[in-house]
């Protein structure tokens, strides 16, 4: 919000100026977030270890907006190999090869969910 | 050159919310905890509440859906100068000075075309409109009560309201549970709100929170946050809430009751059913309009059977829209000095005593109806009257469980479930047509 | 404390919609038909009408996706004072009386505005904005033009032009069929409506509902309800309309007739179609240009392949979304008085000739084009001109394979079925170069 | 839209008095309403009886703006059924447990449709 | 009659376009190019402009969601009188005189209530409104900054900082890639642009449309289109622009440097990244609170894990919706006389300029911080940090396996390509801090 | 936008020459427009003979927005005839007939995409 210099720099040597100053003052600014937030970033390795994915309450508080949705299947990287041994045994009922053929729509069902 | 960066170095720290942060830390006054929480620790305090907010909506699940917007909402306007909230002003030069006003061109314009008409000065020569931030728009569909009704309608997709047409008993349980509004209202009265705050306070203990968010917006927009904060919190609570309640008023010997199987509903019924409610909910309530009447327009498109499409929007991407807009903004009401005092405790307070009393007043009237049938109802489906659909319904269920495994309430106690929704959206009718 | 209750419970029953519906009877002045349709018995009927409509989108299935959202729309506006489709107004403290102005504050401000410059008196200091119903904003999408064209922009994702270009003649008839829409407009120049009006009912005849829809909005707004309604339901009605015309104007030779096979259309050919229509008929008839730039601006994000993602969106969740809201405050804009007259069925009598016409026209100039390229052409694919996609296509069809059922017109009828959509939006376009 | 009641009710008896008056106002309605509504609904048992679901008419009068588009599959209860025979058959043939496995995605063609 | 008719004909070709292109052909003051451009023989330029750049969206697939409906946008503005980005207006008779006054009625309201403060005159009795056109309304999601945020919020949803918590180093390399956006700003004032439009033709180094397109609508909106068009053209060129650099800058041992396994990165530490990000940025740097916000929301509710669903909506319908709005609206930005001058020449020569020294820049940096770490990182992933997510990490990978078709270079590339998304909006933040 | 006659014609003879000429200048309109764009349509057989469904260049281009993202399935009409070849394998297991079940889920990969 704040007008730091004049937008109208006529002569070269001002417009030189200004292209400095912004460079400095931008890569500056640039350069200190980004390497303030990788420092902290740095520090999650030690938070990091003893994490486990998501443990949930007992007690599953479902949301009152989501009531009688079904949830949408999203392929981890363990569905797929899943995927890739119901595709050959399909393809090979009906003798075509896997790379015509994909399975998208089976999943597993999480025990907790 | 060097001046210039100098220069330019300075500025950039002075601007920064940092810099902010330090030069508003209001210490200057002694413990004078209104003007300290207009300061920047305000601000720090509303930050953290926000990351707890997130965590409860991350780990702890609590209505995540929104909850989730709603605390990122609250996080990024207290975060110090982000604008994101901030309103459309106008730029002007006034007698050689620049200044600006609140609000776009065309509304200053008014303004000073009244005074224009007084000096004839020419002031609008110079004016320049300042957009508002990203939120200051969104928040339009709060402000004009456009979102909360079609969240409503997409609410209405998702009802069932078979089970309450197999038992239409389950109304008056719908009814009683509405008990524990009335009563807060009074209590809020009592502690100092006036009538229109009180209502919006008041019904939280309806646990539909489209219907918490439009009260508030219409009658006292100035509470929106905490009462949606509320809201929202302890219908997440309602398997916490709830049980030991359920156990004090009850004995085993009713909890035990089984009741019998629920006839099957044609179509013809449930098409007709939305109907009817907006016909004589509005006929006698024309105030519950946006709300009743979208409820029903979602269940009506479900249940007809031919308008699947609109029904699949309607509760998916159109609904889940809305709900990104009306979190970010409901949480963006929050300034620190609104929601860091005495009121925010009070209606935290008032509306878990609303939650409480109603779900003790739908078990009461389940005795009592239990006790008129000759013990054909299991007075716990009352406690399901106060809404919160479906979970209220589910610990209903359990509760039941608990004592005898084979008994299966889930759907007597969607009844009253869904009509709490009914009766809730008319106690909000009943106060928008006194105080608005 | 009673006297308080008993003031309150007065003032609740005079807020209620029955009271008013009794208070409003209008039975006093006698037989005089639009006093009284202006009271609460007009309300009852408009009521009865949009339950009727309901009976047809639901259990017919007239075009349920726009039917029942507009009779549910209708429903709703018709219960007394439901307000959903009430206008902002403004309060304002006027020489110590309260008054109620029409409009938001910055337009009623403008108004002051003027007068203030005559006699200075400071209102506004007074001045409440008081906003507007939920349709009263929702309404604003087709108030400025926009819904319909987003409409059609998803109708254009789901329009394949590829038997329009395997057979290029099909264009001939999708012109003729618009005949129709020009014939009515005589008739309604002669019924007594003046030519805006004209324009918005022979349109009926173009069967397409969104560019019937946005030609009222721009020439005729207060007729938008019975000519959406129209439009609607003769499309639904296809089935049972054309087959007598078509069988009466065909003899049992020509409904024989098996076209030949039409020739598979490369990609670059469909990408070229969006582009050069667009081209040539903006340039032709610039006041086409919403209907025609989005139309087949959504053909081509489909054709294109590779923005399969923009396609599905603009005629799912987005066509879907914007046919809720305009299906709602469409059916909202009924007031009994307006729709219940004489116009009303004026309407409703020339929207059916202008079908009939059409048909008519098409299939006459399918005898011609039969008669000179020597038998080639079946002249029932020329009453698919009409448009209503597909159902149009699927009637010739049947029609066809009753004579002979090894005889396939669907993908021949397609042709002229799709050209109709162009020809009706350009009939659109003259009456809005002509009269807007 | 109609002011009942002053807002600023000052003293404590006013403010008792306000929310005796809106407590049975308010139950009041709430009673009224869900009490009309529950006994016309419970009318509806009679005309329930004759009703079969949905009866079309011959003539399919389709939208002209489904024109093209394809019916999402919505699972009723009787397909749920259907879907764990075949989660069953695929199981089997690929050696695990039916809970790891969900079929969601064919759908029986009604005849009508 | 045949007069009438005769004169209605004459009517109809004066209103077509094709007549409007043959009486602008501006060939009248012989070859000032500003006075031709301005005329019709612009528009045909630009069409074909239009035309050009859907061959490139479809047939070459550069950018097409966004390029597609831009080109689009281009096209149906420079079709002649096509109105479609017309302004609103207000028609009034003034002194028995029919004119025709930009914007509202209330905004044009203003202005006559300040001249009616001096001569008292009634001018509204006799205005009429007349709505602007489709892409006017359309394009108020730009021009209020609406909806690069809401894109970047379904950025935010695909985007995988994984990656870059695994290596924060990246981060540096994300931020060297910067250097070439103030290098062109330096370069875009010299050309002689001011300080506002130099910033928004730099930001386009950037290599984030939502960021270049945020940035001009704040700072120079007359160059908007130009500098879209740019900006995703050369992120659809990186494949052919990056790796003649990144071969002239690294030796074949550099290139074949295999990197360490990324450790995994849990969920805790995907959840406070975009919170701490966003607390971050927006205390020191307050300007770009509606970008990294809602990137960062966007992020946020994905890795949550408890709202899928808005996740899906974000990313999906609502970013797909807003991405044909935004790309139509951006293309009818594009008046012959605005885009075909100089001044676009130039900023597509900024434009590359700022990438080809962005992708040096990066790889320079990654050298030394391979000579720094005693040959662990491969200074190729330098190049990725221009973001341009994920086709430059791609190309990275691309030109890695050239020389070792076992080196897996994509996901340490992943690193830097999305810490340059967060660079460059803290970029386009330091110049709106600057100039806004 | 221009107001060609009169709006308010008030005799019958007004009425019918606004009507005729609507009529004439109307039905021109469309049938030059429509035989105009039917002229240039009737020249695309000729550009259509060399053509082959969408040459993509080797250098794939992919949207940077659509990172991540999997395409949906449509069905072609080849993918038409696999469908029933598998109905047919699922339904003979399963002792039903094929029109009470249908295949939505799998798609053919293009080797090119
Ligand atoms: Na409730
Ligand atoms: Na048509
Ligand atoms: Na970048």
């Amino acid at each position: 919000m704040n007008i730091l210099f004049l937008l109208e720099a006529v002569s070269l040597n001002e417009r030189l100026a200004e292209g400095t100053t912004a460079l400095i003052a931008g890569m500056g600014t640039v350069f200190i977030i980004l390497i303030l937030i990788s420092s902290i970033i740095s520090l999650f390795k030690y938070i990091g270890k003893s994490d486990r994915p998501h443990n949930r309450s007992d007690i599953k508080l479902k949301a009152f907006i989501e009531a009688g949705r079904k949830v949408e299947p999203v392929h981890t990287q363990d569905d797929l190999e899943l995927i890739a041994v119901i595709t050959t045994v399909i393809a090979s009922s009906l003798n075509i090869t896997t790379d015509q053929l994909q399975v998208k729509s089976f999943r597993r069902i999480r025990s907790k969910n | 050159m060097l001046e210039r960066l100098t220069e330019a170095l300075a500025k950039f720290i002075e601007t920064s919310g940092i810099y902010w942060l330090f030069n508003n830390l209001h210490l200057d006054k002694g413990l004078d905890f209104n003007y300290i929480f207009a300061g920047s620790l305000g601000n720090i305090l509303m930050i953290l509440v926000s990351l707890l907010l997130m965590y409860l909506a991350i780990k702890k699940e609590f209505e995540p859906l929104l909850l989730l917007p709603i605390a990122f909402g609250m996080f990024l306007v207290n975060l110090p100068i982000s604008g994101i909230m901030e309103h459309a002003s106008t730029q002007l030069t006034l007698d050689g000075e620049m200044v600006l006003l609140e609000g776009g061109l065309v509304e200053n314009g008014i303004k000073y075309a009244m005074m224009l008409a007084q000096n004839g000065v020419d002031y609008f020569e110079t004016a320049k409109e300042v957009p508002g931030g990203l939120f200051y728009y969104l928040y339009y569909g709060n402000k004009l009560g456009i979102f909360p009704p079609l969240i409503f309608m997409g609410v209405g997709v998702m009802t069932d309201f078979g089970p309450l047409l197999a038992n239409p008993k389950s109304f008056l349980l719908g009814a009683a549970a509405q008990f524990g509004i009335f009563l807060a209202f009074f209590g809020a009265l009592i502690l100092g709100f006036d009538a229109k705050e009180s209502s919006s306070i008041a019904i939280i203990g309806g646990a539909d929170g489209p219907t918490a968010i439009f009260t508030a917006i219409k009658l006292a927009p100035h509470l929106l946050a905490p009462i949606a904060v509320a809201a929202y919190s302890y219908m997440s609570l309602v398997p916490i809430i709830q049980p030991p309640i359920m156990r004090a008023l009850t004995s085993k010997e009713e909890r035990l009751i089984h009741m019998e199987q629920l006839r099957p509903i044609s179509q013809t019924e449930k098409i007709m059913f939305p109907i009817i409610v907006t016909l004589l909910v509005v006929l006698i309530l024309p105030s519950t309009t946006p709300l009743i009447g979208m409820l029903m327009f979602g269940n009506l498109i479900k249940v007809s059977g031919v308008t699947e499409r609109l029904a699949e929007v309607a509760s998916g991407p159109l609904m889940y829209m809305i709900t990104i807009f009306l979190g970010l903004t409901v949480g963006a009401t929050t300034q620190a000095a609104d929601f860091l005092n005495l009121s925010t405790l009070k209606i935290l307070m008032l509306g878990l005593i609303a939650f409480a009393i109603g779900t003790a007043a739908g078990i009461l009237l389940g005795k009592l109806m239990n006790k008129l049938t000759g013990g054909k109802i299991n007075p716990l489906i009352g406690a399901a009257g106060v809404s919160a659909v479906p979970m209220a319904a589910r610990v209903v269920h359990k509760v039941g469980q608990e004592e005898d495994p084979t008994n299966f309430l889930l759907m007597h106690a969607m009844g009253p479930n869904v009509a709490g929704v009914i009766g809730s959206a008319v106690a909000a009718g009943v106060f928008l047509s006194l105080y608005m």
